[in-house]
């Protein structure tokens, strides 16, 4: 097994271990914090998979914003005392069932289907090709995504805010 | 890492006889360690400076009697730190009390792995370097909101939660303004963001199209101020509001951990703006680069950084602390638009350069702009200081 | 078994990651953590991106791609929050069965 | 710099639609006077995109490197897109609607422009990534739309459900683009295309067959068809009237533009001729199936609805249906029968949600039990009503008819063996009609001349219904020129 294997099997353990733990767990926070250790991991996939870039996006979008976001949307909607916050979860018998429907289905896909073969993305430097990328060939979504941000932050503001001004 | 292993192969048969995952294991493991020891021993320094400091502009002498010049003060603290009782109240949660301040540590720490101290002397030179800081500082925050939540203690969650959103305020400003110099150097490793410094003063960035990255200098100190929650962006730990903040229920060793942290923290945050716009390791006078044939790179980012910090602390005992609407009025209506202000400007002036189409860009556009700015820098503070003044009449009133 | 990572062992990993995403989305009450859900399931499709990305036939495009999915889900989870702390302030509970008042 | 020149020029309308957004958000972060200036300056800015999206007649190419389609098939879907959001801006009277009073506009404009922009940059998208991203940006501010009445707590909870529901479809369909782009290796649609078309081994139908599906699942929430229906008639109902009529029309228009580009050049073959298969992948029966479950479903669960809004979102559902029939036709016939029905639908169902929204406005209400004795109290809205619930229903003076036409006419030139499925279309049209005669004859129902005061509609509304009811007629005059666009637009197909 070489290190490239083991690192992978590592991650792999912690992704799916966590993201089970933030499915499962009885407490809203632990799952919220047990997420940290999926998005943590899943930068780690994509750090082996040679997409550095991605992967810090990852931690500072995913880690910095979005899971900051979960953990003050759990605290701010539960009264801050109690220590263990239930979630109860329903039809958790039939909704493992679908779950693993779908997860034997996708892995035969994954596994028998012939995908694309190609020379691959070789292990090098992913910045200076997605910037490029963005500012030229993915110009478009690039300046569209930047919209869709406004638009966001312009909702996000207007749902939250109490004052109903004319 | 780089040294490292070139020193390894100076040893006669090294490079036969340990193969290379080996070695390589061992160098990381020997520049952690380095870098541990030097967070970690830091602060003793860096306590017995702040009190100093502390003191001698409050008017009075700090700490005496221990030691000679009380150098020896810091040092008998910290052994009593240690030494003392980790308390973990009844109402805790086990398991996220002792994870927190960990993963507070870690954030703090793994911002080291990028820091180019020379060339060579970079425990990896990550081709997204200046974003991996950036990012990995998130880690921080999670930290601090679990040690909040885990304390079970409502002012360690308020304070837990006003650090939170302040770090992710105060993230936007630093990364705009960090944009600046990345635009500049046209890359985003910290290495070549220093390389394009050398040799000497004039080739710092701070000075590159004056006084832009004057600007985007003190937006990015006192961004990365607040992010290390010092005075005056200190809220979060606001004593008389909410006792000590996250780290109300820590004690002993943990809270000798939060302290570590936030040292660390801020060493890092000084180091980074030395590299962006200081030069990092080059030294201000190219002749002064080596000793003797040695590089003498850490010697000159360490001092940078030393020197900013000495800021940080000349700060805290300086400035009064701003309220919470203060702050975030400062993160979003003055540095935010001021940083993305200058990344236009800057990333107009880096495209057209100064003499395109035979016409002296930079002198004209830039300096109009420049000027604009100013003019907006000071009506902000001119308002800011008119309603502090209507402040002062009317509690006087 | 081979162990060496290739190509179906990342969409495996994926898949399995999109089945609990979806699992915790059907079967949690709470809307956070329906939410987390969610993420998990944006999380495995990005996994498959990279991965076709790194095995496939090269280029760059999986990870821009990835970086998008990234930005649309800030904006989402913003908006959601929004959502769910405005249900808490007229229910009191973040739970999705506390949203009766439509006949759905 | 030229290729960027021309995009943009291409791209007229959305350029115009985008700087309208802004300035909509600069003028309400401005405040005070220059607020007052946002709905007219809205209004103007679509004006003016659907302007430039009728003068864009350049030839079919590829814009913004592969990005964006700019063929005739775009332009008129912008058009369209455009259309729907400018009436929807004039037919609704926002400032004087009882369920909008002392909410803020300017943001309402904002998010409505927005989602007008995402929709028209969705009906050229040409590249996976641009689908995904225009698809969440058209949700995105949908949400919001939702949850614009703050005072009623169920207009929150549809938008939670709205985004839940959107969450998962979307998250499905990025799987399924992510397997796409696996099996194509690339983004862009003609490139998989290409992909698909050089053959693909068989062993592959499988994973194509399960991408196509997830896939399905994120356009099937966009155009609210079953099962990804769930969250339809509870945002209808929760969001507010000019919000549903607008969520109704533009981004189902914009849904079933990305839904016939995906279907008929990424998993199509042109050989030379008509469409043909790609592989094995049997993408129009799952989509017939799809359709026959959503028209049968949304008009068996309206027939029992009482509030309108509900009823519309059900009838909405209904249509989506039928709207399907014309691509599962897999045609040139089918593609236009889905432009006229969606040109169609614009119309007749705009009209009917702006009668609902100015009985509200008058009475408050949106119960159809509430609607007796319309005519008398108001003749004109009654009048109006019967021509939008008769063109929905698919009587021949109306347009609704040309729709209906179209789609069934396609379904049936596929050959026999469709047969059947336009008979299902005809026994739902049949169900379809029950309803809309049941709210004519709520209307049409006497009671007592003391309970049937005057109903007030204001003169800006009552003109914008009069001038909808006419274009649900005046086409049919002048058929031709509708037949000639819609067929100009099919020529999109060559490679």
């Amino acid at each position: 097994m070489t290190a490239s294997a083991f690192v992978f099997w590592v991650l792999a353990t912690i992704v799916l271990g966590s993201a089970a733990v933030v499915v499962l767990s009885r407490s809203l926070i632990n799952s919220a914090f047990a997420l940290l250790a999926t998005f943590a991991g899943v930068a780690g996939f994509y750090v082996l998979l040679g997409a550095d870039f991605l992967a810090a996006v990852q931690f500072l979008v995913y880690v910095g914003g979005i899971l900051i976001l979960l953990v003050f949307g759990v605290m701010l909607t539960h009264r801050i005392q109690d220590l263990d916050l239930r979630a109860e979860a329903r039809q958790l018998v039939p909704g493992l069932f679908v779950a693993a429907g779908v997860f034997a289905l996708l892995t035969a896909v994954a596994t028998r289907t012939p995908w694309a073969q190609g020379p691959g993305r070789e292990l090098s430097a992913t910045t200076a090709d997605i910037g490029r990328a963005f500012l030229g060939k993915y110009l478009l979504p690039f300046e569209a995504a930047s919209i869709l941000l406004l638009v966001a932050l312009i909702g996000a503001a207007l749902i939250v805010r109490k004052r109903e001004d004319a | 890492m780089d040294a490292l292993l070139r020193l390894f192969s100076l040893i006669p048969g090294w490079d036969q006889n340990v193969p290379a995952w080996a070695s390589i294991t061992l160098a990381g493991l020997v520049a952690a360690g380095l870098c541990l020891g030097f967070m970690s021993l830091g602060p003793v320094g860096y306590v017995y400076v702040e009190r100093k400091i502390a003191g001698f502009m409050q008017d009075r002498l700090g700490p005496m009697r221990v030691g000679p010049w009380g150098l020896l003060q810091t040092i008998a603290d910290t052994i009593k730190l240690l030494f003392k009782e980790a308390i973990f109240p009844a109402a805790v949660h086990k398991v996220m009390f002792v994870v927190a301040p960990c993963l507070v540590v870690t954030g703090a720490f793994m911002g080291f792995a990028v820091l180019p101290f020379s060339p060579t002397w970079q425990a990896a030179d990550l081709d997204v370097g200046a974003f991996y800081v950036i990012a990995i500082g998130s880690l921080s925050t999670v930290g601090l909101i679990m040690a909040g939540w885990a304390s079970n203690n409502k002012y360690a969650l308020f304070g837990a939660m006003r650090s939170a959103a302040q770090i992710v305020s105060y993230e936007i400003p630093a990364v705009m303004s960090l944009i600046v110099v990345v635009m500049i150097a046209g890359s985003l490793s910290l290495q070549a963001i220093v390389g394009e410094q050398a040799g000497g003063l004039h080739n710092w960035f701070l000075w590159k199209f004056f006084p832009l990255n004057v600007i985007a200098f003190l937006v990015f100190f006192t961004a990365t101020l607040a992010e290390c929650n010092r005075t005056p962006f200190d809220i979060p730990e606001a004593e008389s509001e909410l006792v000590a903040g996250f780290h109300t229920e820590y004690s002993g060793f943990f809270f000798a951990m939060f302290f570590l942290a936030e040292y660390t923290e801020m060493f890092v945050a000084s180091a980074m703006a030395a590299v962006l716009f200081l030069g990092g390791f080059a030294a201000p006078i190219p002749a002064l680069q080596t000793v003797g044939g040695f590089d003498i790179g850490p010697v000159w980012l360490i001092a940078k950084a030393w020197a900013l910090v000495f800021v940080h602390m000349w700060l805290r005992w300086t400035l009064p602390r701003l309220r919470v609407d203060q702050l975030m009025h400062v993160a979003w209506k003055v540095l935010l638009p001021i940083s993305l202000f200058l990344i236009v400007v800057v990333g107009g002036l880096l495209t057209w350069p100064a003499t395109a189409n035979g016409f002296p860009w930079d002198r004209w556009v830039g300096w109009l702009l420049s000027a604009l700015l100013f003019v907006y820098l000071a009506t902000t503070a001119a308002r800011a200081w008119r309603w502090h003044a209507r402040q002062v009449r009317e509690a006087v009133a | 078994m081979n162990l060496e990572p290739g190509l179906a062992h990342y969409l495996v990993v994926s898949a399995a990651l999109f089945a609990l995403g979806l699992l915790g989305l059907i079967t949690r009450r709470n809307a956070v953590q329906a939410l987390m859900g969610v993420e998990l399931m944006l999380n495995s499709a990005n996994i498959n991106l990279v991965a076709f990305n790194r095995f496939g036939t090269g280029g760059i495009d999986g990870q821009v791609f990835g970086t998008f999915v990234i930005v649309v889900a800030a904006a989402e989870v913003a908006v959601a929050l929004a959502l769910v702390l405005t249900l808490y302030r007229a229910r009191r509970t973040p739970n999705l069965d506390a949203a009766t008042s439509l006949r759905g | 710099m030229d290729a960027l020149l021309e995009s943009l020029a291409r791209s007229l309308p959305e350029v115009i639609v985008c700087l309208g957004l802004l300035l909509v958000v600069v003028l309400d972060a401005a405040g005070g006077s220059a607020r007052r200036a946002i709905p007219s300056l809205s209004i103007l800015t679509l004006l003016l995109a659907l302007g430039a999206a009728f003068r864009d007649g350049g030839a079919p190419v590829a814009t913004w490197s592969g990005m964006l389609a700019a063929d005739p098939l775009s332009t008129l879907l912008r058009s369209l897109v455009l259309l729907g959001a400018l009436l929807v801006l004039l037919a609704f009277d926002l400032g004087r609607s009882r369920e909008l009073k002392g909410l803020g506009l300017g943001e309402f404009h904002a998010l409505v422009l927005a989602v007008t922009f995402a929709c028209l940059l969705l009906a050229g998208a040409n590249d996976l990534v641009m689908v995904y991203l225009a698809l969440e940006m058209v949700s995105i501010p949908s949400y919001v739309l939702v949850a614009y009445l703050k005072r009623d707590p169920r207009s929150n909870e549809a938008a939670l459900k709205y985004l839940l529901f959107g969450a998962a479809s979307s998250g499905a369909m990025l799987y399924g683009l992510s397997f796409v782009y696996g099996l194509a290796g690339t983004t862009s649609i003609p490139g998989v295309s290409a992909a698909l078309a050089g053959g693909l081994p068989a062993a592959s139908t499988f994973g194509l067959w399960l991408s196509a599906l997830l896939v399905f699942a994120g356009f099937g929430f966009k155009v609210a068809a079953v099962p990804f229906h769930f969250w339809c008639p509870d945002a209808y109902e929760g969001a507010p009237t000019p919000v549903a009529a607008f969520l109704s029309v533009v981004p189902k228009t914009a849904g079933f533009a990305v839904m016939l580009r995906f279907c008929y050049e990424a998993l199509s073959l042109q050989r030379g001729g008509p469409l043909a298969l790609v592989e094995i992948v049997d993408w129009p029966q799952v989509l017939m199936w799809i359709s026959v479950a959503t028209m049968t479903l949304g008009n068996v669960a309206a027939l029992t609805q009482t509030n309108m809004k509900r009823l519309l979102a059900y009838s909405s559902i209904a249509h989506a249906g039928y709207v399907m029939m014309g691509v599962v036709a897999m045609s040139e016939d089918g593609g236009r029968g889905v432009l006229v029905y969606l040109f169609t639908y614009v119309l007749m169902n705009l009209g009917a949600f702006g009668v609902v929204a100015a009985i509200h406005g008058a009475d408050g209400t949106f119960d159809l039990r509430d609607y007796a004795g319309l005519h008398r109290r108001q003749p004109l809205l009654a009048l109006a009503m019967a021509v939008f619930l008769l063109s929905l229903m698919g009587l021949p003076p109306f347009v609704g008819f040309f729709g209906k036409f179209y789609v069934f006419a396609a379904v049936i030139a596929h050959g026999p063996e469709y047969y059947w499925y336009a008979a299902v279309g005809a026994v739902n049209a049949a169900v379809a009609a029950y309803y809309y005669f049941r709210v004519m004859r709520a209307m049409v129902v006497d009671v007592e001349a003391a309970e049937t005061p005057a109903m007030a509609v204001g003169g800006r509304e009552a003109l914008a219904l009069a001038a909808l009811a006419a274009f649900n007629l005046l086409p049919t005059l002048a058929w031709g020129r509708v037949d000639e666009w819609t067929r100009a637009a099919m020529v999109l197909l060559p490679r």
